[in-house]
């Protein structure tokens, strides 16, 4: 199989999705002559013109609301929000608006759109430029969000949510683009709300996703090196959440640390350390520990954000700590 | 146009008018809960413009929805049910008095978060022109609402794309408590439109035929060259919804309102243009009122939506937790 | 002392820090001639006249702005928005302005605000307009964020509010207005960051906030019935969370329930249950469960409205279950 | 205008150029990390202004900031230390490229959501407005920002309120890589004013005479009257931001605009209204470039911020996790 990045994977879906059906458009700042901020979108433009890829101005509100009414419609909008830090300017769209359309009206409307946008700190943005802020998205019903951690699942994983007839919101790394993987030439799908083992392991369960699956696998390879096998699961999908997995893990290990980016407190670890220890009590033998960032709004300084980021060896205490 | 279309006309605003009554009654009772926004002294402008749209037109509006409910064909008993929050309601009772909408009907719903479903408007518009149908859509909104970024956005996207949209201020001179020279740098809304370059104009919401006639044009307008604003000046009867203490009108302003009452003015023109007798009018008027009744009576009789229903519609796709 | 509503106690401290504090001042949607549309500024606006409480179009992102910036010039504005749902059309002043002013340019602003805003469901006002999403406003650190449950709370949270150098979002429960207790007459502060036990027991710990709170001590009388006494402590500030309360109460009971209104994913009970069995993970002798909304949409309909909420029946389930 | 002053200016000018072309380097150095929006030909807008103001005036700006960083007289060292991460820095190294401020100099900072900063200068002017005093906020925002819903809020209320602000859009023609025509109903930034029935006027950025003295004007008229609009025509010679592949202009667009240099333009008309000689300008610019260099050498030699600093400025009171 060929090893591509993140960037082609998910650049691949959009535009197998575009070619398979001309419903599926997109639009969004800087999609089109720019070629995408994260270039992931180069050469769409040239390619399905400017009537599929559809530049924007700089007004995220009507970026999602138009999308939303063309979703409404039958046509499948691929909205993209440069980053999610710019997604509070569209909140009211995302939230009371695309997630709940379809349940006020008693399922008159179908909102078949997609919200691709992308998270993460860690390349001195500044404070307002550089959350990671995913559990906040994912605490409203009628929202699915999906956050990869592989090529293989960003590509299909996107090609579902472009064919789902709800709205998700994607979210990718904004320091993940260039992490390779294997990605085979057939056309495939991923489900939307299946977690995955991909790392397997009998010693502690790491739950992770997004950048912080980047963290887990690394931090299992270094903990493998001392005879530590740590099984790894991405969560994948962060609503509808899929917990059987991290408890089939459990079964083995006993021990739990939920690696994430974002801040610690009212974050994606919360709910998997409380979904965690309500279902699968008696199956663990050690507090569940969350590696997280630091509750600081990200500073420039390189030095202090890494500080402020979990890293791979606080992944790496914190499982020596839940094996103590 | 056709007298049947006119008397029609005259039915949807007298219907309208009767339903709302029934329903400020219903909500005293407390047989209808959350907000109650009646659009009573306003039924001439949303029968005028669904009067002038046609079938592949799209409409819009906010939580002020009972009018285009039911200009649209949406029965009195759906829409009465509705606000009882019964099964048989336009939407299965989830939605009540705000979100009424009937997607067969191209009445792509009311919606309660001021001015936010602009943009979604936009979005409706876009998709007619990706599709090339000359569908136009009509998205109406308060006075209120063009204060918000949403109209800002969207006002500027329609331009920009040339979307078919007819946008729709109902200037009814508040909102809320809030008088529009209080809340917006220009009194004559249509001003704003001038900030987007979209041709505009202002006109008596009061006088349905005036409406009628103007969206027509408008539409005619808008399905040839894109945008257009229409401001369309009129007047709420009633408190912004039920239990408003109106401290921010005096009662004069309110009752001279009320001498241009728009079925009043509207009987009168079909009377003077001898488009129909006393007789009729006064039979439709009948009518009108003993659909309200029936719809009570099937509100009142209708079951309650089954707990089962809390888990449906939430996702096309079965329901996440 | 007397025993006045919620709504007194947040009026009495408005008015007593406007009568002490001219850099006060009010701005939101209806708070002036109508008198706040839950009639909490009743007379305010005759009192203290339009310059100190100003009605603003219905503009949320500015209303907030507006505040921030008049916040950085040394004044002390209290923004009302009308309700929590609206805040999402604010969301970015709130979360990345108001939050990192202060840290993104190294300590050198103050943002001496207060937002003032209603959340909460049982009202029948449909999907968009119930909403108790508090934990995800708690997730921003730069922000602090109150949610008092009793008349003597709100008025002492309020005051320190108004006083404190950092922004605040003070969050009164829609449905709790009416709500009475004793208040004192004379002057009183109750510090920000204080989580207190507002009913001893020792048989079970219910943690709550605001709705959460009625919620657990009309479930606490209940079970005192069957003999079963549970502490219920009220977290009163989500951001900083004070956790110590609920740690001391689980060396007596040995049980958790949270009770919160908002949906449980995400939610505020994923927080507590989560760091509590990461730090007091040897005191707990049953899982810790949480009590809150299902995960749905609001319906407009009161029986689906009611059967999604969280009932006063489901705090004493949850708390026989962990008693079990 | 004294002559010294004018030979302020001019070395403000020339320093802006000289640090970012400095700057430039050390990002391609790696020296410089994050954002780093250069200010090259826009130097006459920030200058021109900011010579204008009284000392009680606030001024407010986004990202692309560092003009106005150092024409209030953040010194180049301070700036650079910023750029570089340093605890010497004038946001101690927390805020970056696209966050200096220096509050003692009334300049209330560089914002990075575009347009977020519109409702915080109409609050800035609020403030001004509640205590009496006669300080006027200039706000500057580029093309790209006026089509966001801030924009709308912040210019309604402005103006509904009176509020003592001077909305300045430098129009650079682009927001990132799309032209103003792709974006904005009105090219005519200007245009927009008029919706809020805010007087406003259009200039020329690459003259800094000019903008001053309109800037005069203008500084005037909202201390008397309320809100004013300017629009300011100018163009970034750079990139967007450092790794633009600036696919969406040719270069001879980018030639033509850059035979009006700022400086250039300042220098002559400095020569031929015999305001200096051309050794006094060199001098001056020889000045610029050796306080660059010092700047360069201070912030490279500049302490790290300490690992303590992490949870420090966060909030006024105890930090709390
Ligand atoms: C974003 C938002 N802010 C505030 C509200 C509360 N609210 C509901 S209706 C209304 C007044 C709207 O006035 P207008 O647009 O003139 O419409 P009208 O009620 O007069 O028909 C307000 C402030 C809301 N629903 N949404
Ligand atoms: C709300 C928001 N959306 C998108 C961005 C990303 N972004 C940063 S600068 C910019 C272009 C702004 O253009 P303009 O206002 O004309 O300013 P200029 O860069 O030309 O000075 C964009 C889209 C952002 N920072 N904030
Ligand atoms: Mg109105
Ligand atoms: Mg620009």
């Amino acid at each position: 199989m060929a090893k591509i990045t993140m960037r082609q994977a998910i650049s691949q879906a959009l535009w197998e999705e575009m070619e398979r059906d001309e419903n599926v458009f997109i639009l969004g700042e800087e999609v089109g002559i720019w070629g995408g901020t994260y270039a992931v979108t180069k050469g769409f433009y040239d390619h399905f013109g400017e009537k599929r890829v559809r530049d924007t101005p700089i007004a995220e509100a009507v970026i999602v609301g138009a999308a939303i009414g063309a979703a409404m419609t039958g046509l499948r909008p691929i909205a993209e929000i440069m980053t999610i830090n710019f997604a509070f300017s569209a909140m009211d769209h995302i939230v009371n608006e695309a997630a709940k359309m379809r349940a006020m009206f008693g399922g008159q409307m179908r909102v078949p759109m997609v919200i691709r946008t992308v998270s993460g700190g860690g390349r001195q943005l500044g404070a307002t430029h550089s959350q990671t802020p995913d559990a906040v998205f994912a605490h409203f019903p009628g929202l699915k969000v999906v956050a990869p951690g592989t090529p293989y699942d960003a590509k299909g994983l996107l090609k579902a949510a472009i064919r789902s007839d709800d709205p998700v919101l994607f979210i990718e790394h904004a320091t993940m683009y260039q992490v390779r993987g294997e990605v085979p030439e057939e056309e495939y799908l991923v489900p939307i709300g299946q977690s995955k083992i991909q790392r397997p392991g009998r010693d502690v369960t790491l739950a992770a996703y997004s950048k912080g699956l980047d963290l887990a696998l690394k931090a299992a390879a270094q903990l493998a090196q001392e005879g530590i096998e740590a099984e790894v699961i991405d969560l994948r999908t962060l609503r509808p959440l899929d917990m059987q997995p991290i408890y089939q893990s459990l079964e083995k290990t006993n021990r739990l640390v939920v690696v994430e980016e974002g801040w610690k407190s009212y974050g994606v670890g919360a709910e998997i350390a409380a979904r965690t220890q309500e279902e699968a009590f008696d199956l663990l033998d050690a507090p569940i520990l969350r590696v997280a960032q630091k509750e600081v709004p990200l500073p420039y300084n390189s030095t202090l954000e890494q500080a402020a980021l979990p890293q791979v060896v606080d992944v790496i205490a914190a499982v020596q700590e839940v094996l103590r | 146009m056709k007298k049947e279309q006119l008397l029609d006309m005259y039915y949807q605003m007298v219907l309208i008018r009767r339903v709302e009554e029934a329903a400020a009654e219903l909500y005293q009772q407390g047989k209808i809960g959350g907000f109650l926004h009646l659009y009573i002294g306003q039924e001439a402008v949303s029968t005028g413009l669904v009067a002038a749209r046609q079938p592949q037109d799209r409409i819009i509006t906010a939580y002020r929805d009972h009018g285009v409910a039911l200009n649209v064909g949406i029965s009195a008993r759906q829409v009465m049910a509705e606000l009882l929050g019964k099964a048989t309601g336009i939407s299965k009772g989830k939605g009540g008095s705000m979100h009424m909408a009937d997607v067969e009907k191209n009445f792509w719903g009311g919606h309660a978060i001021v001015g936010a479903h602009l943009p979604i408007a936009a979005g409706l518009a876009l998709g007619d022109q990706y599709r090339g149908s000359d569908g136009v859509t009509i998205c109406m909104f308060g006075d209120g609402a063009t204060n918000i970024g949403y109209f800002h956005e969207a006002l500027n996207l329609s331009k920009v794309w040339k979307l078919p949209v007819l946008w729709v201020c109902e200037n009814n001179q508040y909102g809320m408590g809030t008088a529009v020279e209080r809340a917006s740098a220009v009194s004559e809304i249509r001003r704003k439109a001038d900030g987007y370059a979209i041709p505009n104009m202002a006109i008596d919401g009061m006088n349905v035929m005036e409406v009628y006639e103007t969206a027509q044009k408008a539409l005619a307008h808008v399905r040839a060259a894109g945008p257009f604003l229409l401001e369309i000046n009129t007047y709420r009867f009633r408190g912004h919804s039920m239990g408003d203490p109106e401290r921010y009108r005096d009662k004069e302003e309110v009752a001279r309102w009320q001498e241009n009452d728009p079925i009043g003015i509207f009987r009168r023109w079909l009377l003077e243009n001898e488009k129909a007798s006393a007789e009729t009018l006064d039979a439709i008027e009948a009518r009108a009122a003993a659909d309200t009744d029936d719809a009570i009576r099937f509100a009142e009789t209708s079951p309650e939506p089954t707990l089962d229903e809390l888990f449906k519609d939430i996702y096309v796709e079965a329901n996440h937790g």
